[in-house]
């Protein structure tokens, strides 16, 4: 917790007609550090990142950039600032091909002429380090496997300079290689002193490339835990707001012994006393 | 100056040989075009000139696409075209595009601008001014001071602003026009609501006579007065259609304009014919007009002509424009039979 | 604790009672949920603008005329809504209606063909069309613009053949379509009984549902709200049946409009038919995977929106007096397609309802009988539809845009 | 392994040379992807049946009269492709085409405006009109189709109002307008020049970029794959020009034409601008999540669509000898539509090419050309005109199914 | 592999433009086993069980249901026999609500009338056992979090009494608690002697429940392998074809010990072997 955040943001609320996703949350995010965003579904992980990404605009709160209070009103706004977003959604134009949707908003061009030569051979570059097989990058990512459209959309915020990069669930409909090659990436942008969110549900690796696990639960933070000083347990404990969960009953009944299942109680504590905050 | 391109395979030049001509009238959706103009001038054509052909096309009142169809008849290389236009005003170069090719033509029904060689026509000033006398006419003793509603012709239609200033010239002075209106497309369903509305804003007694552009309309203005219980006010249109007669017949319409379209027609095509093979026609146009850009064009002028109840037998069936058994249909058998018809 | 969830905290739960519903409603006022309230406060707003211009407009004469003007293009929009559902568009409803006029009266007037029967065959014969529609859209994939583009050349083409000789064929005096136009219901029993029939009808469906949710332990409307909504419905259709009954009574084509509406509203709401229209209307691809047969259901939406054309057109062969060669061309097409969208339903497929077939007709046709009171020009006419056209949907389109909730891509 | 990943197995890897793009393409044509194809051979077709019966339809009068024709429609189309691009529709370009006839004639003819002054002034008309479209649709977010349904009624009300007392307002004999029908580059060099232009240019624009691609390492189109596509569009370019030579040379209205879609295809295809029509008309929502202004490219394509629209609608009042009040009317709008839709624009968004403009308007002349020819009753032209549109499209589907892959939901 | 396979594929192929998808694929799939099929990204998992679904016809090969030859040629067909699918794409209609999208096909009703009070307890009680919140079952499904909308298309599939469940990574968008709930459930169903397909990425939870694991490889086989006695890192190999890969290198920096990460050689072998057959 050494640099001074480059993103902060404080008290966000957030409203859709009946339904109040986030109520007051606060989250932090530092160069060179990764912050993981988890939670159970619908916990308001997705809603949180598209407000700072400009998707839609928060009900109440602040988000500060480098310790300057911002207004982000649309997405543009966020990739002025240097955020680049990959969404669970993806958001790809799926009738444009790899490269044109690698690039979109962001073309290689003299004047207002587009470069494609040059955009075919970055693309290519680009698709190689996450080491994803592409029949061709000219074909529209309408036709691509469901993993083949996840990494195209991971790439796009490779390209261009930000300084924060969300991705959100980028590894859920990845293979073992491309998650793989997908954890190394983030360890290299946290390297090169990005500020990263990752959103995921798989505890294992946000233990491996976290350094800082920020929970959310129904809308509400519910805590930020150093990655590296709490059990996957813990973490796990705090996303589902009790000890005693599926997950633990699961392994209780398939390891038939009941001590490792048992989490410590603090952490659902801590959780609730936020909540009721 | 003889007919005939002079690029064209079945040459017309002179003599009885045949030829081609084209024929161009401008819309499809009231009766008269393509139930009387069209056979009328093809018949009598064909009387006259067994070997001619006719080339005929429709412009479904677009203007553009009429002069494709003029375009259509020079490339086909026809010999004489009648022309009767969608917009008379615009066609000057195409009149002059033809004469250049040696190709005449006759303005028929709507004087054409540019050289044309001969006009045959009913005058629309002067159907809107026998429907404002016909009007006046029903209305006898009580036509000064009458108030009149005008269901007028579609806004885009040019003859539809000559009718109703016929209709006005004559009103004007003796009654007062209370309510005007111009429908769109003479669409009967759209005068049927206008009608409605006069009635709702003048009052079912508000007004003592109705002017209608034309018959098609009048189905929809009458069906608005009777529904509204009014059945003593004169309401008359234009065209002498069937529908129109039989609503005479049973005493809902009081008039109609006829333009016998029979004379119009054959004349036309006679003129054609002789233009064909070089002939004179001098006899046959002893009238004159001036158009905005040629003036002195021989031209036939008819005298279009009221028809009431009491001029059916005269007019339209004496005729043969409509045979009585066409009209006393088993609907209006007992009207037509209390009128003297069938 | 996860057999049986607790109801989410972040759900913000209606109080039970008046009270919680009209709570409620502020949220989704303020939200910009606005539903069909700015078309009915369009209405409002045109009809007292009217009113003080002409002081005509709200006359029973002028209200019954009204409610047999929207009969014909309703009846159409009710097709073209449910098109719309589906994601489509039908180009050929105005071409149809005067194919189905020309039909009937060639049939009825010139051979002679029992009424009734004529009737029949021209709606069959736009079921008929409709079907060749569907076939070429559903089974060959060719897109419903393209179709249907090609079937409003060829029908008014076909149409004009029909008619053959005669440029308009008049209605005869005993014609059931006619009545169409000009027949009412005079007793004043049958105004205010079709009022307390749509009334009490509403009522007890409501009842009889929020009884049976009650039972299966779901959650329930409270009972001001039911009374709220039927009081709502009974207020109008009484004050219209007043209305109506001042003049000639209540007409025969407003009762067939709205026997048509509610049935189609049936249709779509209550039954598996009507749900598939939404699924594929939504996302057609989803629907197919889903087993739903997407070509029988394109299909038969196709055959139903022309068949109810062709009844449409024969309302409008009754307010012209007769079938004609350009019975159904000009404006008519766009109009009943306006109406649909004004009233609400979505031109994106799967959004919408079919009350927007009279809440937009309703909308066109008084902009169009109030000019017509005012003796506008006909060219200041189009300028103000237009214009109207346009704030009628602008000020809906504003509430939506507060309201947006940047979705899914 | 993983830094330089090989080419992918399972691609079905052409082969160099022209065997190998014979190949290629066999395998598209089986497995439907017939592209531009379909119309090609329907216009061949269309050409062949019109000339075995008329025996003028391929003259070069006709060619000539056809190749003059299809501006004004041309023009008005490719902005509907770039609106259908967008998955839009504007449904005002025949009232505006009026509108600026309208304007131009009235400023130019009765006040005495200059000439090119009126034209420009027109079209600036046009291009305020499609912004006005463009802020309702784009900032206030009114479903376009409402949008320019209001536009399609209010314009042509304004156009009539304009108009004022004249029903129609002559082109003068030396104005520019008369020279988009009229004038022909009459000295052959001047055809023959421009086929030349075109084919060297096309030749010289795929040499260049196939260098680059080489340089860059990029797979590469071979060499008789370039030969065989410039060589086919050479021989259409000579056999037109010679063909025009015969008759009365190069048509202003046709170089005008062919410009507008030069310039409009470099737009769409190689301009960030382009790409960013094609974004927005394929996921609004993504483009707008990948920092496009979708606001922006929707507006200013609703400005360009109404500015070729007005241009067009000179070409029409060239082509009728005057500016009316009925100009605009009637079919014109579906006649644009329909090309562009014909020519392969998808009506979904995000699908299409400019090409699509020339190509539909050229199927729906030939059409009316030929059937004007042959003398054939304007009902049976509605039907055959309706009929063929079906089928041009019905070989594009059938074909399209066969390939359909099913894809995302 | 006792029982008789319920649904046998033999010499699949399926084309897309000028992309080889499948090659000569087969697939055995028995009553009361777990058949995980997995595969790198875009090795072509999806386009297989789309096949049997019935979303897009086959170019080549059979497809057996009972040991008898059947076609399946929609959607339909597929559901008659009694296969129920949950796609990778969820394929639900984001305009209807989430009780209309559960029953979608198979809705409850008196003769065509639809009855909406018994889905909607019925999908109450659907969704409650697989402990998701939603915030009411009368939103449209475009209003979910990703992981809901994943659930949902889970429960559809519940729907109806299938024999054959696919499922195409249904837990890649759920929380650890409900990706607990969706492996239980598909052990119940194995239990309830249905055959199950469960593509995924995850080995571990492919290890858990699945009892054959088939790989496919760039469009073919590439060898199925009983889930109890084959380690992970085999199944990792036979995925990606290669020993040296992203995961092991990852791990190898990671764990510093070179020996844990070598993987044995035959399986790449046989795979190899199968490919080029
Ligand atoms: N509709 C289509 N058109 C063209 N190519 C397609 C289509 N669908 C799939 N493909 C191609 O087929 C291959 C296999 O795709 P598939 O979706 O089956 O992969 P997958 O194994 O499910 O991958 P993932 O794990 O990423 O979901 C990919 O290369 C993809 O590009
Ligand atoms: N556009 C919307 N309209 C209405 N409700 C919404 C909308 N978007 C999200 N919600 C609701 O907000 C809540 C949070 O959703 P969100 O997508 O942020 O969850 P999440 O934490 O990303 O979950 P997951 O892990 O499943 O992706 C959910 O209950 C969802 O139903
Ligand atoms: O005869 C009339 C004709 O002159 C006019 O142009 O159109 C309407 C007809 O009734
Ligand atoms: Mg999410
Ligand atoms: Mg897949």
């Amino acid at each position: 917790m050494t640099a001074a955040p480059v993103l902060a943001l404080h008290g966000v609320s957030k409203r859709f007609g009946a339904v109040q996703a986030l109520t007051d949350v606060d989250l932090e995010i530092r160069p060179g550090r990764v912050t993981a965003l988890v939670g159970d579904n619908g916990a308001g992980k997705s809603t949180l990142i598209k407000t700072i990404a400009g998707v839609h605009p928060i009900d109440a709160g602040s988000i500060s950039w480098k310790g300057r209070e911002v207004r982000i009103s649309k997405p543009h706004d966020a990739q002025e600032l240097g955020i680049a977003t990959v969404y669970q959604d993806l958001a790809l134009c799926d009738n444009l091909d790899v490269v044109a949707n690698l690039f979109l908003g962001r073309e290689l061009r003299t004047a207002h002429i587009l470069d494609q030569v040059a955009m075919e051979r970055e693309a290519r570059e680009l698709l190689d380090t996450l080491s994803i097989r592409i029949p061709s990058v000219r074909i529209p990512v309408a036709s691509l496997s469901g993993g083949q459209r996840q990494v195209v959309a991971i790439a796009r915020a490779l390209v261009g300079s930000p300084e924060v990069v969300i991705l959100d669930e980028p590894t859920a409909a990845l293979g073992v290689e491309q998650t793989a090659q997908v954890l190394d990436l983030v360890e290299r942008l946290r390297d090169r002193g990005l500020g990263v969110i990752l959103i995921s549900h798989n505890v294992a690796d946000v233990r491996a490339v976290a350094d800082d696990v920020a929970v959310l639960r129904l809308g509400r933070n519910n805590g930020v835990f150093p990655a590296a000083e709490t059990s996957g347990e813990e973490i796990i404990a705090a996303i589902t707001g009790a000890t005693d969960n599926a997950v633990t009953r699961r392994s209780l009944r398939r390891d038939q012994q009941g001590s490792e299942a048992e989490p410590e109680q603090n952490t659902d504590a801590e959780g609730a006393g936020e909540e009721t905050r | 100056e003889a007919g005939g391109g002079d690029d064209d395979d079945n040459e017309g030049g002179g003599g009885d040989g045949g030829g081609t001509i084209g024929l161009l009238l401008p819309e499809d959706r009231t009766t008269r075009y393509e139930s009387f103009d069209r056979p009328f001038i093809e018949g009598k054509i064909g009387e006259l000139c067994p070997d001619c052909t006719v080339q005929y096309n429709n412009a479904s009142e677009d203007a553009n696409l009429q002069k494709q169809q003029f375009d259509a008849m020079l490339t086909d290389g026809v010999d004489v075209i009648i022309l009767d236009a969608v917009d008379a005003s615009t066609t000057a170069t195409w009149v002059e595009e033809a004469e250049a090719e040696g190709v005449p033509v006759v303005a028929y029904d709507r004087l054409a601008e540019g050289p044309i060689d001969a006009y045959v026509s009913y005058d629309n000033e002067r159907v809107g001014e026998l429907q404002g006398q016909a009007l006046l006419d029903a209305l006898g003793d009580e036509a000064e001071g009458s108030r009149v509603v005008m269901i007028n012709g579609s806004p885009t239609d040019p003859n539809a602003a000559q009718f109703k200033s016929g209709a006005e010239s004559v009103l004007e002075g003796t009654a007062e026009i209370v309510f005007s209106q111009d429908i769109d497309g003479w669409d009967a369903a759209l005068a049927n609501e206008e009608m409605n509305a006069a009635i709702d804003s003048l009052g079912a007694d508000g007004f003592d006579a109705v002017y209608v552009a034309n018959d098609g309309m009048g189905a929809g203005v009458i069906n608005a007065l009777e529904a509204a219980g009014i059945n003593d006010v004169p309401v008359g249109g234009q065209d002498a259609e069937l529908a129109g007669l039989q609503r005479i017949v049973t005493g809902v319409q009081t008039f109609t304009i006829y333009k016998a379209l029979q004379p119009e027609a054959e004349i036309t095509a006679e003129i054609a014919v002789r233009l064909l093979r070089g002939e004179d026609f001098a006899e046959l146009t002893p009238d004159s007009a001036d158009s905005p850009t040629n003036d002195g064009i021989p031209s036939t002028l008819l005298e279009p002509v009221p028809v009431t109840l009491d001029t059916i037998e005269d007019t339209v069936i004496a005729d043969e424009f409509y045979a009585p058994a066409d009209i006393c249909t088993a609907e209006f058998a007992d009207a037509c039979q209390e009128a003297g018809l069938g | 604790m996860s057999d049986k969830l607790a109801p989410d905290p972040r759900l913000l739960v209606r109080e039970r009672g008046l009270a919680g519903y009209l709570e409620d409603f502020r949220r989704r006022i303020t939200g910009g949920e606005l539903g069909s309230i700015p078309v009915i406060v369009g209405m409002i707003i045109i009809a007292v603008v009217f009113e003080s211009q002409t002081g005509t407009f709200l006359s029973p004469r002028n209200i019954s005329n009204i409610s047999v003007y929207i009969a014909g293009p309703g009846i159409m929009a009710v097709g073209i809504v449910l098109v719309l559902l589906l994601g489509e568009i039908d180009l050929s409803v105005g071409s149809m209606a005067g194919l189905s006029a020309a039909v009937w009266a060639v049939l009825s007037v010139s051979h002679g063909v029992n009424d009734l029967l004529a009737i029949v065959l021209a709606i069959l014969a736009g079921a008929a069309v409709g079907t060749l529609h569907g076939f070429f859209f559903a089974k060959i994939g060719v897109p419903a613009f393209v179709v249907t583009l090609a079937g409003f050349l060829g029908w008014s083409g076909l149409q004009i053949w029909v008619m053959g000789d005669e440029g308009t064929i008049n209605v005869p005096r005993d014609s059931l379509v006619r009545d169409f136009n000009n027949f009412y219901f005079s007793d004043i029993s049958a105004a205010y009984g079709l009022a307390a029939v749509l009334s009490l009808g509403y009522l007890g469906a409501l009842l009889f549902q929020e009884r049976r949710r009650e039972r299966a332990g779901l959650p329930t409307r409270p009972l001001s709200e039911i009374i709220l909504r039927v009081g709502l419905v009974a207020v109008a259709a009484f004050i219209t049946a007043y209305t109506l009954n001042q003049h000639r009574g209540l007409p025969l084509a407003l009762v067939i409009f709205l026997v048509i509406l509610l049935a189609a509203d049936f249709m779509i709401r209550r039954t598996t038919y009507g749900r598939q229209i939404f699924a594929v209307g939504g996302n057609a691809e989803a629907a197919r995977r889903a087993g739903i047969n997407v070509e029988r259901v394109r299909l038969t939406v196709f055959t139903l929106a022309s068949a109810l054309a062709a009844l449409g057109g024969l309302f409008y062969a009754a307010q012209a007096g007769g079938a004609s060669k350009s019975l159904g061309s000009g404006n008519l097409l766009m109009n009943v397609i306006a109406a649909a969208v004004i009233g609400g339903t979505s031109l994106f497929g799967g959004r919408g309802w079919i009350w927007s077939a009279l809440l937009g007709t309703l909308v066109i046709q008084s902009i169009t009988t109030g000019l017509n009171l005012m003796g506008m020009a006909s060219e200041i006419q189009y300028m103000i539809t237009g214009a109207v056209l346009l704030v009628a949907v602008v000020l809906d389109s504003i509430s939506r845009r507060t309201q947006r909730t940047a979705g899914r891509t």
